[in-house]
């Protein structure tokens, strides 16, 4: 019945939501170690998967709605599910764009050695494995905590940002490369974006509370 | 206009009325069953029970012939009328828009309002006539006749009220028609079709009409169903009739005997139908 | 939809020359839940009670047309429904009504195997027992009544009667069971535990309900037919049927504009 | 799987049930043909005789051969409508007693039984009482009105047959009375009625046909009774002069003289005689049924 279909329909997008987490991973790695086959599965072998089963989660919360008319924490449920699984597949394509940029930073030397921008992908995995985790415990403190983490990863693409700008300056050849390392810390940003995103949907489904765009401090009081 | 205190009086003054009218007409019923009781209750003993009449003059004798008789003329026609009225009760109920459904059911009709000498004179040129002489058997015919109608209504009106899904759910387990009437439709009617035996032995059992020109009579204990034999009612007929006193006081405990019998299955039939 | 176990081909059904089901082709999955919906009088009933032949006990009933039955035993046999013995049908295709309605005259005990005791067949003591709590078990009503077995079955609520009607038709063993708006007679939480039990059944027999509720075929089948004054309008996977109709009539049925 | 034979078996079976009720259904119209056409056939010799005439001739004469059965009919109707009489205001008491003051309870179970069950005692018992209890005292009566003190007669028997009647025409009026639809009754109410004004304005007219049909199907009951009004009717062949004269019913001279009938015109006028009862008494019959399911409807 509605229970045993909603199970499944959670496994999948938490099934989902790792997939899109480890091609995030693979991404960063293969820049990292400079392993051109790693990025290379990202592109022809998650992304496909990932786009695929987008397509069948969308279906199976269609499928859920019109055949059970779910209604309070399932209906929540459903269509923040729906919500999610738009989020992560963007997530996938953002690691898309971040293995691209790889692969052409791989074929290159060095512009600097990369010490924030690996502890900011670890930051950003960190927040979607936490998003995704509140999602399937129904953790809300863990969801919030989430979003609440969102200014450091901020915080690195600004430092990034400044630190690439000085080398740019410096010395004009890096620019093209120089750009690759920003759109991948830009991607990471938004990607730690969505990750909050899903936190907030999150804390709609457990506690039916809005807690997007500054809404946070009146709910806390009681009022939407 | 009268009065509104004038006409709740006169609305008050005519239920009392009316309610004195319809007690005072269970008189003739409560007097029936005193003098009954009283005239018969002192002559029923054990071997008024258990002898056979004695001629006049001589003391004792019972009524045993009768006691007899009346039990195997409705044995027998219970025997004619209990199959042939629940199987037609079963047509009517099943095939109740059928054209011979509609005939059957105008002889039912007919045959509930028949008088019961009318059906006595019938069984006369029937059975008797042939025959050549009075018998059992054509007394029993005479109260099977009586007894029918009673037996095909109240089954007919039974089957009806039994859900229609109870039978199908029967068939549906794969059942054979035949065996779904006769093994859930009919035993869940039970009760009810019992009902109707029970008022149509009621209805027989004091029939007298039927049986002067069928069962006759016989002041001897007999079992032969070809032979005439006696039965209570005729007995309590001919000793009412008689001019003597002792068979007189016969009749009286005959009648009492007949109308406690006849009286208990009507309440019991009353009191099964009314659950 | 590979393995069928019932088919239609052309059915047509009638009253008294009013045609009630047109020219029906049905094939039903084995193993599933098939619901047949349509809004009252679209001749959804009488459709199932072609296919165990009850159709026929109606006054001027008429079929045309031909169910077959697909036995898979040892090799697969297909069965003209129409060819054979009603009663052999009868068994092989068992039924469940709107009201529930356990033979009055008969236990609990007796309720279960009926089948057996009107249709003659011999039962030991032990295969009966073993009958019995199986099928209760499996209706999921042994432990309500394993107490009171041989009292009357007429005393239990009117879900737990329901199950009762379903054990019935589930100890013939049949291949299909049809299921003539079993829930409209009952509460919503009988309802509930009907169809959680229809749901666990499916693994054994092959289901096919009819529904007029929507939300009961949404909910329940694996499959769903839309009937619509006596036609096929509509037949597929329930998944595809309620989020893409194909027909128009079918979209304005299940958003409630028609029924 | 069953064999072959088992199928064809089991759909025989259903056949011969099928047959078999078939048959009853049958049996029992061939047995109403059956009835009437036996009649028919042993009253022929007295209808050939007599014709029509029959039932306008005024002398019954056995010995003569000379049968005219006015007398019996006389005696039959008039019986039966003093009986009507009789019973009628008693039976419209319990009826609305029944049908509207006491529906339930103890006491309308009481009354009920009480008025009922004296069509339980057999016919011949009445009669027997009738003949020890009633013929004494309307033999007082006459005394003291100065006629001549037969006690059996008329009066007697329509007393008797008024008892008989009154269970059936009184609960035929009791559900007539309580088919009357309770919106109606307080329609009346709400506009001020008293009881007795409901009753007598509402629920009467509504019901009246279900008296009516009540009355007539005891009429038929009346016209066809036959022991308890050969034993107090008195068995005379004349044409009664007064109620306290005795007389015969077309019954109780087919119960008196039907086993010592000699002669086959006797006989056969004697059989005429049920014919015409049978007759009469299925056409009051079926018009108080006719009447009652159209109620019912």
């Amino acid at each position: 019945m509605l229970a045993e279909k909603l199970n499944k329909l959670k496994e999948k997008i938490v099934e989902q939501g790792n997939l899109v987490e480890s091609m995030i991973e693979k991404s960063i790695r293969g820049l990292l170690t400079r392993d051109k086959a790693l990025l290379i599965d990202v592109l022809q072998v998650d992304e496909p998967r990932a786009n695929e089963m987008e397509i069948e989660i969308d279906e199976m919360c269609v499928n859920l709605i019109a055949r059970f008319h779910p209604e309070a924490k399932d209906l929540r449920t459903i269509i923040m599910i729906l919500k999610m699984n738009n989020d992560l597949e963007r997530i996938g394509d953002m690691a898309v764009n971040i293995s691209e940029s790889a692969l052409f930073l791989i074929e290159r030397p060095q512009v600097k050695p990369l010490i924030d921008l690996p502890k900011m992908a670890e930051e950003t995995i960190q927040m979607l494995k936490d998003s995704i985790d509140s999602f399937i415990k129904g953790d809300s403190n863990l969801a919030k905590n989430v979003c609440e983490r969102d200014d450091i990863v901020d915080a690195y693409r600004d430092q990034i940002l400044r630190e690439l700008i000085t080398y740019m300056i410096s010395d004009p050849t890096t620019i093209e490369r120089a750009i690759h390392i920003e759109r991948i810390s830009r991607n990471l940003e938004r990607i730690a974006d969505l990750a909050t995103n899903i936190g907030e949907d999150v804390v709609y489904i457990v506690e039916g509370k809005v807690i997007k765009h500054g809404r946070y401090k009146e709910t806390e009081q009681g009022g939407v | 206009m009268k009065s509104y205190h004038f006409r709740i009086l006169k609305s008050k003054i005519i239920s009392v009325f009316l309610t004195l009218f319809a007690i005072l007409s269970t008189v003739p019923f409560l007097l029936v069953l005193y003098f009954i009781i009283k005239n018969g209750i002192s002559v029923i003993n054990w071997e008024f029970l258990t002898s056979l009449p004695k001629p006049v003059g001589e003391p004792g004798g019972g009524i045993l012939n009768a006691i007899v008789g009346t039990t195997i003329l409705i044995i027998i026609a219970l025997i004619l009328a209990v199959p042939f009225g629940i199987f037609t009760g079963v047509f009517l109920a099943e095939k109740g828009d059928s054209k011979i459904a509609f005939l059957s059911r105008l002889v039912v009709e007919i045959l509930q309002g028949v008088p019961s000498i009318v059906v006595g004179i019938i069984v006369y040129l029937w059975i008797v006539k042939p025959m050549g002489h009075f018998s059992a058997l054509s007394g029993g015919v005479a109260l099977g006749i009586m007894m029918l109608p009673v037996v095909i209504k109240s089954t007919e009106e039974i089957l009806k009220l039994i859900p229609r899904e109870i039978k199908e759910a029967s068939l549906a387990l794969g059942v054979p028609y035949y065996k779904t009437i006769l093994k859930v439709v009919i035993p869940a009617g039970f009760s009810g079709i019992l009902t109707g035996i029970l008022a149509g032995t009621a209805r027989i059992a004091g029939e007298t009409a039927p049986l002067l020109f069928t069962a006759f009579g016989n002041p001897f204990l007999n079992f032969n169903i070809l032979k005439p034999i006696s039965a209570m009612p005729l007995l309590i007929f001919n000793y009412a009739v008689s001019p003597y006193e002792e068979w007189w006081a016969k009749a009286w405990g005959a009648s009492c005997i007949l109308v406690v019998f006849v009286l208990t299955l009507n309440i019991i039939t009353r009191l099964i139908s009314k659950r | 939809m590979t393995d069928i176990v019932l088919r239609t081909e052309n059915l047509t059904a009638s009253y008294d020359e009013h045609i009630v089901v047109k020219n029906v082709n049905l094939s039903i999955p084995r193993n599933s839940i098939t619901a047949i919906m349509g809004p009252s009088g679209c001749g959804k009933t009488t459709l199932i009670r072609c296919f165990n032949r009850m159709h026929e006990l109606s006054p001027k009933a008429k079929v045309e047309g031909k169910v077959i039955l697909i036995e898979k035993n040892h090799q697969i046999e297909e069965i003209d429904v129409y060819s054979i013995d009603p009663m052999l049908v009868r068994r092989k295709i068992g039924m469940v009504f709107q009201k529930p309605n356990p033979f009055p005259t008969m236990s609990i005990y007796e309720n279960v195997i009926a089948g057996y005791i009107l249709n003659g067949i011999k039962l030991k003591k032990s295969e009966a027992d073993e009958i019995v709590e199986e099928t209760l078990k499996k209706v999921s009503l042994w432990d309500e009544v394993k107490d009171r077995l041989h009292k009357k079955g007429t005393f239990l609520s009117g879900g737990q009667q329901q199950r009762l009607c379903i054990a019935r038709a589930l100890a013939m063993k049949p291949d299909i069971i049809l299921l003539d708006e079993p829930t409209s007679a009952l509460d919503p939480v009988a309802t509930l535990k009907i169809e959680e039990l229809l749901e666990q059944l499916k693994d054994t027999v092959t289901i096919v309900i009819v529904t007029h509720n929507v939300g009961q075929a949404g909910r329940i089948s694996d499959y769903v037919a839309f009937m619509y004054l006596g036609e096929l309008i509509e037949y597929g996977p329930t998944d595809v049927v309620f989020t893409r109709p194909r027909h128009e009539k079918t979209e304005e049925f299940l958003s409630g504009k028609i029924g | 799987m069953a064999s072959r034979f088992t199928r064809k078996l089991a759909l025989n079976k259903d056949k011969i049930f099928n047959l078999v009720l078939s048959f009853f259904a049958v049996l029992l119209i061939f047995l109403g043909v059956g009835f009437f056409l036996s009649l028919f056939n042993a009253s022929y010799l007295a209808f050939k005789k007599f014709g029509i005439g029959f039932f306008a001739g005024k002398n019954w004469d056995p010995v003569q051969e000379e049968f005219g059965a006015l007398p019996f009919i006389y005696g039959t109707i008039l019986t039966s409508f003093i009986a009507l009489g009789i019973s009628f205001p008693f039976s419209i008491a319990i009826s609305i007693v029944l049908g509207e003051y006491f529906q339930k309870g103890f006491f309308a179970e009481i009354l009920r039984y009480l008025t009922e069950l004296i069509a339980g005692v057999p016919s011949v018992v009445l009669g027997f009482w009738g003949l020890f209890f009633l013929v004494p005292l309307v033999r007082e009566i006459e005394i003291a009105l100065n006629v001549p003190p037969y006690g059996v007669g008329i009066l007697t028997a329509s007393i008797i047959l008024a008892f008989m009647i009154l269970p059936y025409s009184a609960s035929i009026g009791k559900d007539a009375m309580r088919l009357v639809p309770n919106e109606l009754k307080e329609a009346a109410y709400a506009l001020g009625a008293t009881r007795w004004e409901v009753i007598k304005k509402v629920m009467i007219p509504y019901a009246r046909s279900g008296i009516i049909a009540g009355i007539i199907l005891s009429l038929g009951r009346a016209l066809g009774e036959t022991m308890a009004v050969t034993m107090v009717i008195g068995n005379y062949h004349g044409i009664p002069e007064s109620i306290f004269s005795p007389g015969n019913t077309i019954a109780s001279v087919i119960a008196n003289e039907f086993t010592e009938a000699t002669g086959e015109v006797y006989l056969s006028s004697l059989m005429y005689l049920g014919l015409a009862l049978f007759i009469i008494t299925t056409v009051v019959n079926l018009i108080g049924r006719f009447i009652l399911k159209k109620l019912q409807h």
